[in-house]
This record gives C-alpha cells, structure tokens and sequence, in this order.
C-alpha cells in the first residue's frame, strides 16, 4: 500500500523563558498562533489538534491535555494528547503523521507547552514521582541521580573526559545566541567555565545542564494534497520512530541507548536512509545535559560508540562543520521547557531546510535534518526525520 | 469503504472494588496475556505498536508511561501513551494500522482506582486554578450542574435517571466481570442520600480495578488470525470548550461530534437505523440519556421516556449498557471506555454468554473523560466487513 | 525573513515579581495520596527486606535472574518460573556524588547513589541504592559493596531496611 | 501461574506515598486586567470577540474559536441570571458538609458565558434556573485580586 504523504507547512513558538507572565493555555495560543500565521491558515483550516505536554506536576493540572485543549486550538475538535516523558516533544512528529498519513486528517495543528515555573519552589522536585513508588522513591532520589549515573557509566565505559564533553555546553549555549527565543545567559562560556561551574551530582555540574524554563512551540502539519495548496516549500515528513525500553532501567547498560537506535533504524527505514552519516545533514539530538547530545548521536549511528566527544572536538558538529548539531542552540543553549524544547527541534529543522532560519542558517542546502528525544528512565527514543525531496 | 481495522483479541482482569493481591503490572500482564492468546499471537514477535492510555495523577507517578512496556512485552517496542480515554488509544491505534505500515496495534488501559486515596483532590486539580480551584469544592459539583441544566432544558425527570441505575445494576449481574450487580428500584436511587443535587448517591457510579487490552489488525490480518474479527468501521473524538465558562452545559457536544466523526468515517446516515445497541458512558445516570441523544440514538428529551418504557432494556428495541456500564460493571477512569468496546466486540462475537443480544450486528462504545473535561470519544463496530451497514 | 525572527511572545517575570505581589498568582498545593497494591512480586519482594535478604527472579527459558522481582519476564513474556535469593553483596556499576536533596537543598555532604550489581544476578541486573561508610573520593566503578542492614526489629518490609551499600573489606 | 501466589490474605501489602505537588499560578495578562478591576473598582470586566460576536467573562487573551486575540473589554453586570444550581453536601475531600453549599453557574447581564461561583443568602428564594442575582464584594482592604474578591452571589 502506497503510504499517505505528510509535511510540515508552519511553525511558531513563545520565548523560552525561566518564569512567564502567560498562563499554560496563552503560551500554547501564542505558538499554536504564530505556526497558523507563517502559512497563511486560521483554525477553521484545522482539522485535528495533536498535543504535548511532559508531566501534569509541572504546570499543576491533572488531565492537562484536557485544559490545554482551548490554547492548543482544539474548540469543538478532535484532540489527542500524546505522552512519552521527555521524548514527547519530538513524539508530536510521529503522532501528528500518524494523523495525516492515516488520511483522517488533512490539516493538523501540533502544539508543544511546558510551564516548569509553576511548580514550587523548584520543578525538579516534580522529579521525585518519576521513580519507582516501592522500590527508589523511599530512597529520596532527585533527577539528577540519573543523569549522572548514566554519564558516569557513558565516560567511565569508553574513557571520556568531562573536558571533552563540556565542549558540547559551549557549542550549544554559543549556537542560542542566535535564536530569538533563546533564553538570556551567558553565550559565550568557555571549558573553564563548564569545569569550574557548581557540582550538583558528580559528573553533573550546574553548565552541563539545561535551564528549566516556560515556553510553546506548534507546527502545522499537512497531508500532501493540503501542503501543495499552503505552501511551494513544504518539508516532508520523510521518517519516524519511536522506543521504549524495560522500566527496569537498572537492569540495562546505561552506557548505550539502545532504544534511540532502535528508534532511529524504524526511521531510517521508513526514510530510505542507508548511510545516515551522509544522508542526514543536520542533527538535532535531545540535549538536556551536554553528554546527552554524544549519548544520542551514537544512538542515531551518527558516531560510533564511545567516540562523540571526537566529532565534537573536531568541529564536525558546528553549525560550519559537516554534521551540524543543534544549530538551533539546543536545550542548554535555548532553555530546556520539556516538550516545547522537544518540538522546537522539529521546528529548527523546518527553518533551516527552508533556509529561512536568519543567523543560524547553517551553509549549504541541507536536504534532510534528524530530530531526536528521549525521555522516562533512560528508555525512551523518538526520532522525525524532516526533507525538501517528496518521500517516494 | 471496506473497513480496514479490526479488533482480533480481547483480553481482561476484574472488575472489582479492590484487587489488593495483584500489582498494577500484574493487572496488566493477565489481561495481555489473555488478550494475545485470544488473538493466538506472541507480542514479542508479532506487535508493530503497542498503545497505553494513562493518567500521571491516577497512577500516583510523574511520566507513567515509563512503567508500561515490560508487563505488555513491549520493552524495546514502539510505545506510547495516550493521555487520554481507551477510546482515544483505540482510535490512536487504528490511525496507525489505516497508514499501511502497522499491521497489529495493541491498546490497553487499566483502574488501579482503589489505590488512590484522595480522587476527589486529584479531580478538582484538573479544573482551572485561577477561576475555578479556589471555590475549593468538591468536583461532583460541575457533573450536578450539568444535570440541572440537561434535566432543565430536556424536561427529562429524575425519575428517568432513576430507570437507568435500575436497569444497568440489574444488567450487571448478568455480567460475571461486573463490580456492582444488584437489583436496585427506582424509589430506591431517588431516596438515597442527596450528595450534589440533582445526583443522588445511587445516581454516581462507583470506581473499579481492572485491565483491558485489545489487539487490532489490518484486514489481512484480521482474517488470518481471528474467526470472528469484530470490524472497527468508524472512530471519533472531540472536546468541547474545556472551560467551565464557554463549554455547553445542557447538551454533550464532545459526544455529538465525536459521533457525527465516526458515522462520517463508517459511512451511516441514520444512527438510530444501524446500530443495533449502544455501550455508552453512564458515570451519572443523567449521562447515559445525554449521550444515547448526543449519538443520535434518540431525539432529545427522548432518552429518559424510552428508558422508563423498556426500550434501552436488553429486550428493548435499542439495548444499552447490557454490560451494565460503569453503574453497574464499576468505573474504570481511563479505562472506562474500552470497557464499553471490550462489551461491543463481546456481543458481536456471541460470546455475551448469559446477557447475550440476538441478531446484532453493529454496536456503538462511547465514552466521557468524567468532570471537568469536554472529551468524548466514539466508536463503531461491526461484525459485517463492510463500511456500509446493510 | 520569517515569522520567527519578528520579537516573539511571552513575558519574563522575576521571582520578585512573584515574592512582591506585582504580578497576581493564585497558590494550590493538591493532596495526591495513594496506597500501590505490592502485588505479587513487590509483595514478596518487601518481605524478604524484613527478613534481611535480597530476593531476585528466574526465568528458566531466557536464563536470567533479576532484581527487582517481577512476575513476568519482559524479555520472553512468559511467567517467571520462581522466587530465588540473591547476595547482599554486589559490584558499583556506576555512582555519583550528589549535593543536592530531591526539592534542591544544597547539601555540604554528598549522598553517594549508585546502581549495584548484585552478586548471583544476571549481568546487567543491578538496583538502585546508596552507599556509605565510605569517603565520597574513594568511590569507584567495579568496587565490591556488601548491604549494611537496619536491625531486625527496625525493618519493615522496605527498600530503606538496607541503610547503603559500604566496601568490602580490601575492596 | 509459575511464582507462587500468597493466600495470606493478612500478608498482602500496600506501600503508601504522594506526589508533593505545590504550584504558585500567575493569572495571565488577560487575568492581569481582569482581577485588578475586580479588586481596585469591583467592576466586572469581559472580552468580547466580534467576529464570533461572543463576550467572555471573565475577560481573555484569545477567543477560543477563532484564536483572534481580544481587545475589546468592557464592563458586564454586576447582575445576572442563574443558569444551574446545585446544593453540595459533600467536602473536597469527600466527607459529607455539615450543612450544603449552595454553588451556580451565573450569566451576567451582557455575558455569553458563565460564572462558576458560590450563591449564598438565598432567603425564601429557591436556588432555581433563572433566578436574578447579584455579587456580593468582598470588603475593599480584603480582595487579593482573586475569584474569591466576590464572595458569592445572591438574590437580586
């Protein structure tokens, strides 16, 4: 059966801010606004609204996709809220062309929210819940413990230093200074600063990590009858995938995220993409800690294993390098609201194959770009794989 | 158009108040396995996708869907959760199979309702919290109100609401999975303690533990795996306002819609003349009147007549909740929906042993996402292969 | 150029905003309380802990026995085929030196969590714990750890009745 | 199955925990402009969308069906006209109220939506559908600026 077509027609998104005056509904308007103006469309044209948020703690609304729904343009509309932890944001790509591939829907409205400031008196807490009820929570753990226990285990199998993952701090934080949303912070840290900067959970230190924030980010997606009529430049929905490992996360090597390779292989597939490393010219892997971006290029056998932190160094992930990765600033660089950083990725693609993405153009004309999340307890992989060739 | 999706296996555990012997993974894990050995498939090899739907606040842990794949056999699988009602998992799932590149979905869905001590907190924590959360009253209130303004705009009694906990607690208890069979009178449900005016006490469904999980399959599929695969020929959803400001209060909009997709997509016309019976969402006894009318079953202000005359009995012209819904089978919040389908695909089997309904051939499930959402999500199902009910 | 790049919504509010009352906010704190039936395996799980012992699973096809206890295996997705107890002494396999609490206080001594892979398992089959009796600059992947339990009658069926894991003597 | 089961109904166990979940909300721009008339001039402000030609109450940011952002506010009130009503005997945590509280769902006067607020004082009057009401303010010195600076409805 030949498979229904879909591409992303628009894009638009809130400032990524540590604390907003909007309430969760406005910030979802904003973007969901902003995405139906840069193609030309109003709600009438919509045809069903795909929605995610990361979890309920943060915002403070049980059945949150229920109140998001009014910001998110879902009046009197089909509506599914998808979730998958972290990896929801770049999920909304699958979700959204499982809408429009089906052929129920030609017209979908896809809108990413997070609003991690309402939590008090810090969103990390909401954290807390994400373990185990019998068996981790009574041992008080913080999020942090994770990320620096899979770090540790990441450096500690194939001999990386944090010196050549702080690298990836400074890249990303440098590349945001260019992105309007991008939170105010210092753009131009240096090793130094990343080495010297507080410990929170060694190997974890306060710049290895993304600041928490408050923002929207929406994309319209159409089926390829609709995205002729919006627009000359539609970016395909060329590839998607998505995983989700053992809950038993203990019981897995953290060293590998097997299930971002597993993610990134149903894509590639689906894509035609035989030889990655060439094929894709831009990479937006999940970046919430700077070691999480090597982690995930060697998921998506873009480096091999262990050896990231090289690409990296050699410049190869520059925004001027051969394999520009997050050129958008990423989450450490443009602040990290969950599943609206998630989404922004697919956005940042969106720009930059269009080559409409101003001082963050990378050179060149890209063709295809990746976008990669993760999400849970280090078990969760979802990858959308954008283009300007018409998937055969 | 020849329907494309079906559901293939069925798989549950409970309902019951309580299941103090059994984790939520092992709920889980018996439904699974009798859902795959109903379909005769081997979920780590056979599976595309696997489709849960949950709420953090209902489970009592922050991105749930982390603790979902090990007891489905979808560690290392394409997964994810649908925040949302069963129906809106099943309807994810059929999206994915109608895109040609999955070929066998499951769907699950589950109450651990016994395990949460403070629902009526963790309701009201979904209403707005700068308009509504500060009235800091019970969420039984915004479902009061709605009956006030159904009762009021349709002249529908209370006596009518009355019939259908009468009728859906005596259907259960031809229903070994149902939680609260019993033969209860009309006088009985209108003399119980007043808890939210209009609503009494026996008016309120009360909550139950249990698992549903469905296999759905292409057409291909379906016809080599199962001799009796119940054909998915129409899916729908929508909100209404979620506002408790803009949102209609009188009538079901969420349903009206989500009903008008489904019909839309399985090609019928003349709802009241094609399906045959009805599972509808009866968290409030007013709700399953307000829904039979939001479907198009009946006309509006009908639904509650025709309930004190018989009609929606299971010897009725239109028989409705013979599972005995969420009144009498116990409400399973997110999975309350698929408690609805799982009785559809039951019946259209003939495998409804005792409360067995002759000669159907198509059903409607529909389900409400409960206070204070306007969502709704519809299904309909058919053991004909054609779009196009005869 | 596009839409984008035009100055784009939402408003940054300060703390102090929120602390002076400049900006109007509405405070809620929800009473979220559950009672998780143990089940099974959790169940049994929490009473080998009381009685000072580890207790693992086995499945006989995918010869694996893992920790924590479940009752089915995710791999085959068959039944585990039976409960067996497995060493309180395990292997780091990786550990962290945390200063911040779980609602962010900073903290002057670290808390060490680590995932210890316990002896008699499965490769790759560790749990989540915490060590101790050890110098937060001593700790290091591959070092040999062994439970430090509460006293019997402080136990209660919790992960909590091993206090941490300490090293073995000579590492 | 395979692991044996546990019969003793007295060994079976429940762990107990919360999710701590502590939330500061801000009110929006919109809700800015809203709760300050509210707790500086006790006048009740709405929204009005002129291309759907619907007035929200409490005045928005965006019109939910036509996402057109609104500008258009005005005064709507104080009285309105009581469209549901419910007598509520039970407490947010589920234990019963010594004596019911009275809440409705009140249109005001130049309003297309509905207020979800308290009625109290209702005298001989009976909490019905099209009751006429009016808000009951708060003293001035005591309004934050909150819903609860009206604190309740009563019969006009």
């Amino acid at each position: 059966m030949s498979m229904r077509r879909a591409a992303v027609v628009g894009a638009g998104m809130t400032k990524f801010v540590r604390r907003a005056l909007e309430t969760p509904k406005e910030l979802s308007w904003h973007a969901a606004k902003l995405a139906l103006e840069s193609c030309g469309l109003t709600l009438a044209d919509v045809d069903a609204v795909c929605i995610g948020s990361a979890p309920d703690a943060f915002d403070g609304v049980h059945m949150k996709g229920e109140y998001l729904a009014d910001g998110s343009g879902a009046w009197g509309k089909p509506v599914m809220r998808s979730f998958v932890g972290g990896g929801t944001g770049v999920f909304l790509g699958p979700q959204g062309w499982y809408h429009v591939a089906s052929g129920l829907f030609d017209v979908v409205l896809i809108v990413a929210e997070e609003k991690m400031s309402s939590y008090y008196p810090h969103a990390q807490a909401a954290f807390l819940t994400i373990f185990d009820h019998t068996t981790e929570r009574p041992l008080e753990p913080n999020l942090l413990w994770i990320f620096a226990l899979e770090m540790n285990r990441y450096m500690q199998t194939y001999g990386i230093s944090k010196r050549d993952i702080a690298q990836v701090a400074v890249k990303n934080k440098r590349n945001a200074a260019d992105h309007p949303a991008a939170m105010l912070g210092e753009a131009n840290i240096t090793v130094e600063d990343v080495l010297s900067s507080e410990v929170l959970a060694w190997p974890v230190q306060r710049l290895d990590v993304s600041p928490v924030s408050d923002g929207a980010v929406a994309i319209v997606m159409a089926s390829e009858d609709a995205a002729k009529r919006i627009t000359d430049k539609p970016v395909w929905v060329q590839g998607v995938g998505w995983n989700l490992d053992t809950a038993y996360w203990t019981n897995r090597d953290l060293a590998y995220p097997e299930y971002v390779e597993r993610a990134a292989r149903m894509a590639y597939e689906m894509a035609g993409v035989r030889e990655p490393r060439k094929e894709i010219h831009i990479v937006e892997p999940y970046d919430p800690f700077d070691y999480k971006e090597c982690h995930h290029l060697e998921g998506l056998l873009l480096a091999d294993r262990g050896r990231a932190p090289e690409l990296v160094a050699d410049g190869v992930t520059l925004r001027t390098g051969t394999m520009p990765s997050c050129p958008s600033g990423g989450l450490l660089g443009v602040g990290n609201p969950i599943t609206a950083a998630g989404l922004m990725k697919i956005a940042e693609l969106f720009w930059q194959l269009r080559g409409e993405a101003g001082a963050r153009q990378v050179p060149g004309t890209p063709e295809r770009g990746l976008a990669q999340a993760w999400g849970g307890l280090m078990q969760v992989g979802t990858v959308t794989i954008l283009g300007t060739e018409r998937p055969a | 158009m020849t329907s494309r999706v079906a559901v293939v296996g069925v798989g549950w555990t409970g309902f019951r108040p309580v299941s103090p012997e059994a984790s939520y993974k092992e709920l889980m894990y018996e439904a699974a396995t009798r859902a795959y050995a109903d379909a005769g498939i081997n979920p780590r090899a056979d599976v595309d996708s696997f489709v849960t739907v949950a709420e953090d606040f209902h489970e009592g842990t922050s991105i749930f869907d982390e603790y979902v794949p090990d007891q489905l056999g979808a560690a290392q699988r394409p997964m994810h959760t649908i925040t949302g009602d069963g129906l809106h998992g099943l309807a994810a799932a059929v999206m994915q199979v109608l895109t040609g590149r999955f070929r066998i979905v499951v769907v699950e869905g589950h109450s651990k309702a016994s395990n949460i001590l403070t629902l009526p907190e963790i309701t009201a924590y979904a209403m707005d919290p700068v308009l509504n959360r500060p009235l800091n009253a019970h969420p039984i209130a915004v479902a009061a109100l709605e009956a006030d303004r159904y009762l009021h705009e349709t002249g529908t009694t209370r006596a009518h609401c009355a019939a259908v906990v009468a009728k859906n607690r005596r259907n259960a208890l031809g229903n070994p999975a149902a939680a609260y069979g019993a033969e209860v009178g009309v006088e009985q449900v209108l003399g119980a303690e007043a808890v939210a005016s209009p609503l009494s006490r026996l008016e309120i469904s009360d909550h139950a533990d249990g698992a549903i999980v469905m296999v759905l399959a292409d057409a291909e599929a379906a016809r080599r795996l199962s001799p009796h695969p119940v054909w998915i020929h129409g899916v729908g959803w929508a909100n209404d306002s979620p506002t408790l400001e803009s949102r209609s209060w009188g009538r079901a909009v969420y349903a009206e819609r989500a009903a008008a997709m489904a019909y839309r997509m399985a090609g019928i016309d003349d709802p009241a003349a094609a399906i045959h019976f009805a599972e509808v969402d009866d968290t409030y006894a007013f709700k399953e009147l307000q829904h039979l009318e939001a479907l198009g079953l009946c006309g509006r202000g009908q639904a509650g007549p025709m309930t004190a005359d018989g009609a929606t009995g299971p010897r009725g012209r239109l028989p409705v909740n013979v599972s005995g819904g969420s009144l009498g089978g116990g409400h399973l919040l997110d999975a309350a929906g698929l408690a609805r389908a799982l009785e559809v695909v039951l019946q259209l089997r003939g495998q409804a042993g005792p409360r067995q309904l002759r000669g159907v051939t198509t059903g409607v499930a529909q389900s409400w996402r409960g206070v204070p959402t306007t969502s709704g999500a519809v299904a309909v199902l058919s053991s004909a292969p054609n779009g196009r009910v005869p | 150029m596009a839409q984008h790049t035009a100055s784009l919504p939402g408003t940054a509010l300060r703390e102090d905003d929120i602390q002076s009352g400049r900006a109007l906010t509405v405070y809620h704190e929800v009473r979220a309380a559950y009672a998780w039936d143990a089940g099974l395996a959790i169940g049994r799980y929490l009473d080998a802990l009381r009685e000072g012992h580890l207790l693992g699973v086995r499945c006989v096809r995918c010869d694996r026995t893992v920790v924590p206890p479940r009752a089915f295996c995710e791999q085959c997705f068959g039944p585990m085929d039976a409960f067996v107890p497995v060493a309180d002494v395990g292997t780091v396999n990786t550990f962290s030196l945390c200063y911040v609490t779980w609602d962010v206080k900073r903290i002057a001594d670290p808390l060490l969590p680590a995932v210890i892979d316990l002896d008699g398992t499965s490769p790759r089959a560790g749990i989540l714990h915490l060590l101790g009796g050890v110098k937060p600059d001593a700790v290091r992947v591959g070092m040999r750890v062994r439970a430090v339990w509460k006293p019997s009658r402080q136990r209660r069926g919790a992960i909590t009745d091993i206090r941490y894991f300490k090293p073995l003597r000579g590492g | 199955m395979p692991l044996d089961p546990t019969l003793h109904v007295e060994r079976l166990r429940a762990w107990r925990g919360e999710i701590p979940a502590a939330h500061r909300y801000t009110v929006g721009p919109a809700g800015e402009r809203f709760f300050r008339a509210l707790r500086d001039e006790g006048r009740i402000l709405g929204t009005r969308c002129n291309r759907c030609g619907i007035t929200y109450v409490p005045g928005r940011l965006f019109c939910e069906r036509c996402f057109d952002e609104l500008h258009d506010w005005g005064e709507v009130g104080p009285a309105g006209t009581v469209e549901a009503a419910t007598a509520l005997h039970l407490g947010p945590d589920g234990a019963p109220l010594p004596r019911p509280v009275m809440l409705a769902l009140v249109r005001l006067d130049g309003a297309d939506t509905v207020l979800f607020h308290y009625l109290d004082e209702l005298g001989p009057a009976a909490a019905t559908i099209g009751l006429r009401v009016v808000p009951v303010f708060k003293p001035v010195a005591e309004r934050t600026g909150s819903i609860l600076d009206i604190s309740y409805f009563r019969p006009a």
